[in-house]
């Protein structure tokens, strides 16, 4: 609580008056791999995300949804436009901040990067190791955290011994363990059956209610149709619409 | 801090077990390498004793003038031993003069039936370093009382050659191999770390810093370092008393000018060597080769 | 033509009659991973897919879907029973047979395995090379096959430099350029949008009207619901139900 | 098939640049443990050929009873030229032997006015191979007009010693290198290929034969194994005639008692060895390597 605070504190200090509302202020971004033969990933993008908001994601594949969630947590860098995240300027940031602003984020990751020589334990335990938790909290937490995604029992599997649902969940787990203020999903139940993608999407809207801005790329319509969230759709590297309590669109 | 200390302590001793395969390999090379090094450094150095010997018993050899009493020969030799180049200086009387001759001379000698070298007592000076001969021989021609010097030139050049030689061969050999055997260290700390790119990558995506990364891993090279410099090391010195003892107990005759470098003289700057090198390896090989992955 | 006559002369020699009229036949099997602690991942599994039909295998994350397929391949051998995958008994295979056996197979991996050091092409092209099909034949199949998924103008990119559907896809364009006898997916739609599922769904069921045998494994309701085909759901290990036009079943 | 010979072929050329880390290590690795290897030989080579050179020089004296003939001594020298372990066979008259002896004697020579050696004309032989000298000696006792027989017993033991001695560190110490060189190249290519396990698996997954799968990778183990061989073998030869016109030029006092070996007498051995030692690891470590993981 005074934790928050005081970032507060810091967030008018350093940002403008525009962009301090929003957790994640993106304008004019152009993204094109170098690899690409000059065809953009991103075009212009303009997206402003308030603190607390429920975000979906969806488009075609290869449309740029996770290139955009790469730009939010800095694995790639804009070409061009801004991109704030947090109240950090992320097209500026410098090497050595970089891990620290990370760690206020939670990234579940299209193809899940898990630690291969770690089981479950330590892969989740890693991201609490990280911010310095003492091992006492970790042995509480964890546990915790592996029962809310069902995988209470598979603590000491190494990934290879997961079934790929058990995977993304262990991703999953990992991202939510530090109580990020920002939870980045790329495609969190793609490998997941519908009763588990009900339990991890109410798991999610949890989340939410407890304060963490929630960003979710999915391809699956059920969910957001029946979850009437804030959705923005892109295509081919454009955003196509941006709709509060929208529904997934067909063309 | 404590807590993230002996988190990373455990890290890196897991790693060294979690990479079976990363470890088995460096270990070896590590070892391989210092063993070969560590070989060739007793070598060099039995070598260089060797020709020290050698070279201590190369003399120079002062004949005096006739009417020359027996106190001016003892008062010349008191001169020449304070010299600082000289090692040693021998009065030889003319019997033992001959007695040793025709030791040289071997059966050649038994035509001769009384001493032909009479009056050919002398000074048998032996000089710490054989390249300063020309030096005490310019001494000498300053003393009064003394005949003639004899002096083997080409055995103290041959000498001064054969040294310089040794000495040449052995630093380039020692430098070689360490070179190489840095070299090939490193490529197989960076080949086994760049196998864990990916490891360290999702690390960093996930916030760890580079510090948090990169310590265990460090920790981990320290460790392999240590074990991969200390076995060859401990096998070289059993190895090396065990050549001792076959040489001595084989080659009996070549004791007579031959003797060996005892093991503690040559492990006293083997085994700090090793494990400077080893553990220095494991240490900054793991910490660049990290290093390159970490910007993410 | 000719080829598939003499097969069917040496399916009638090898196989009983009971098993003759079936591609897929398993009869008792049951597998448990070493490192499980005794856990089986599949008891007592029996399952008669004959030549030419479209199955598809639904159950929660870890319930054995992908140990079953693994089982069909032979990745994974029984611990008893009997795998019988055209007309080979997998649990009697000798090591010099797999290739052999395999190249008959045509598999969509859940964790897409394309070799990470070649681009889009030649991982097609891998597939036709391995049974010795000509450049020239290649140069024609491969481009055809990329285009059928959607991916003609990506055949020079690394994997790397694909979305998570594309590579989904190049996976499935791997699996089916050599027109195998069957399919066997392991939710190959899983990282794509509805549209692409869709359109993935039409290949596949006309590359099962001509002759391929399908087995799919997937978690998408709506595609099991809407395309009336036969359902075998898993659930922690045993069949749970196998229906001739089934649906998805919520518990 | 002859598409899928050209297939192989070329994947294993692309595989070459495809990795260019493993390539780049296992370059290394060979070029730095041949190159090693290379300078050890050359340097064996050559102590072995001085060794060789000491031991021509090595000689046995035969004095004749002082009423043999001239006649004799000719049929003596004859059939001691023929004898196998006889190198060559001189006659010396005793003014030569004088000539000789005083060079020996340097200034102690002297004091002598006439010949002390009247009547030591003799015969100096010269030895293929020193430890057979009691043989000769043995022979020569047999032989009627002979005096006396003057062997240096302590010399020829000692060179007897010293050649196997040297022996025995050349032969050990190209062992271990050679040893630890194709231990080390394993190493390396083991690691690299271990690397694309998971490549292999994949292969075999989709079908492909073990043939299908190995022959690229034996390929790339080949190219790699002759580029790797080949560098070391050609900056040795550069730098083998750079190093003996130097020892030439510096040390030309040296030149006296030591010829070195010509680098094409060491290149002949060196190179082929070199190149099938690379091709060789580059073949069966692959080969092996991969081996193991193709039973998925
Ligand atoms: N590293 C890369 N280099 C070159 N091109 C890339 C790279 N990564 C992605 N692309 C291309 O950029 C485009 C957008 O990719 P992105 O991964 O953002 O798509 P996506 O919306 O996440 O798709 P999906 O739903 O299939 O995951 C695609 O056309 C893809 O091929
Ligand atoms: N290599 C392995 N070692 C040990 N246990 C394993 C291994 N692979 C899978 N398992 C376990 O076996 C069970 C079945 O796994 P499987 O991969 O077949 O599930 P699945 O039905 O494919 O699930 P998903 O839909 O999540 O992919 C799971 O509980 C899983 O944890
Ligand atoms: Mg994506
Ligand atoms: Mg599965």
């Amino acid at each position: 609580m005074a934790e928050q605070e005081k970032e507060k504190k810091k967030k008018s200090r350093k940002g403008g008056k525009d962009d301090s509302k929003y957790v994640i202020y993106l304008e004019g971004v152009n993204k094109a791999y170098s690899d690409a033969n000059g065809v953009p990933a991103l075009m212009d993008i303009n997206l402003k995300i308030k603190r607390g908001e429920f975000v979906f994601i969806v488009g075609d594949s290869g449309s740029g949804k996770s290139t955009l969630i790469k730009l939010l947590l800095r694995e790639l860098t804009a070409d061009s436009g801004k991109v704030v995240v947090n109240d950090q300027d992320l097209t500026k940031m410098k090497h050595a901040q970089v891990a620290k602003f990370r760690r206020t984020l939670g990234v579940v990751f299209q193809d899940f990067r898990l630690l291969k020589d770690r089981n479950v334990y330590d892969n989740v335990a890693f991201a609490q190791r990280i911010v310095l938790k003492s091992e006492k909290e970790i042995r509480k937490n964890v546990p915790n955290m592996l029962s809310m995604v069902g995988l209470a029992g598979k603590y000491k599997a190494k990934p290879k011994q997961l079934s790929g649902g058990e995977q993304q969940r262990v991703a999953l787990a990992r991202a939510l363990v530090n109580k990020p203020t920002i939870l980045l999903a790329d495609e969190p139940t793609g490998n997941l059956d519908p009763r588990n993608t009900n339990d991890i999407m109410k798991l999610l809207e949890k989340v939410n209610e407890n304060g963490t801005t929630v960003v979710v790329v999915t391809h699956n319509r059920d969910i957001v149709n029946t979850m009437q969230k804030r959705v923005i759709t892109l295509k081919q590297g454009v955003i196509l619409s941006d709709e509060e309590k929208g529904a997934y669109i067909d063309d | 801090m404590i807590n993230t200390f002996f988190y990373t302590l455990g890290q890196g001793v897991k790693n060294v077990f979690r990479n079976k395969w990363f470890t088995m390999a460096s270990l070896a090379t590590i070892s391989a390498c210092l063993f070969v090094f560590g070989i060739f450094v007793a070598v060099v150095f039995n070598v260089n004793h060797i020709v020290k010997t050698v070279e201590e018993g190369v003399s120079v050899t002062v004949y005096f003038n006739e009417d020359v009493e027996q106190e001016r020969i003892d008062q010349i030799r008191e001169l020449v031993t304070r010299r600082p180049e000289v090692y040693r200086c021998d009065f030889i009387s003319a019997d033992e003069a001959w007695a040793e001759f025709s030791k040289k001379l071997g059966e050649n000698a038994e035509g001769f039936i009384e001493n032909p070298l009479e009056g050919s007592e002398n000074l048998q000076i032996y000089l710490n370093d054989v390249s300063k001969q020309g030096e005490l021989v310019g001494y000498l021609e300053t003393v009064e009382g003394i005949r003639k010097i004899n002096k083997s030139e080409l055995t103290a050049n041959t000498l001064t050659g054969v040294k310089a030689v040794v000495t040449y061969v052995s630093v380039g050999m020692i430098g070689l191999l360490l070179a190489v055997s840095i070299f090939l260290i490193s490529n197989t700390v960076t080949i086994g770390i760049s196998v864990r790119k990916e490891e360290i990558n999702i690390m960093k995506y996930v916030g760890a810093t580079d510090f948090f990364v990169r310590a265990p891993f460090v920790f981990e090279g320290i460790i392999i370092g240590l074990i991969g410099s200390a076995i060859p090391v401990v096998v070289l010195y059993y190895l090396y008393n065990a050549a001792f003892a076959f040489l001595q107990s084989n080659f009996a005759f070549l004791n007579d000018f031959i003797s060996y470098v005892p093991a503690s003289d040559v492990f006293i700057y083997l085994a700090p060597a090793s494990l400077l090198i080893g553990v220095g390896i494991g240490f900054f090989g793991s910490f660049f080769t990290v290093r390159k992955h970490l910007h993410v």
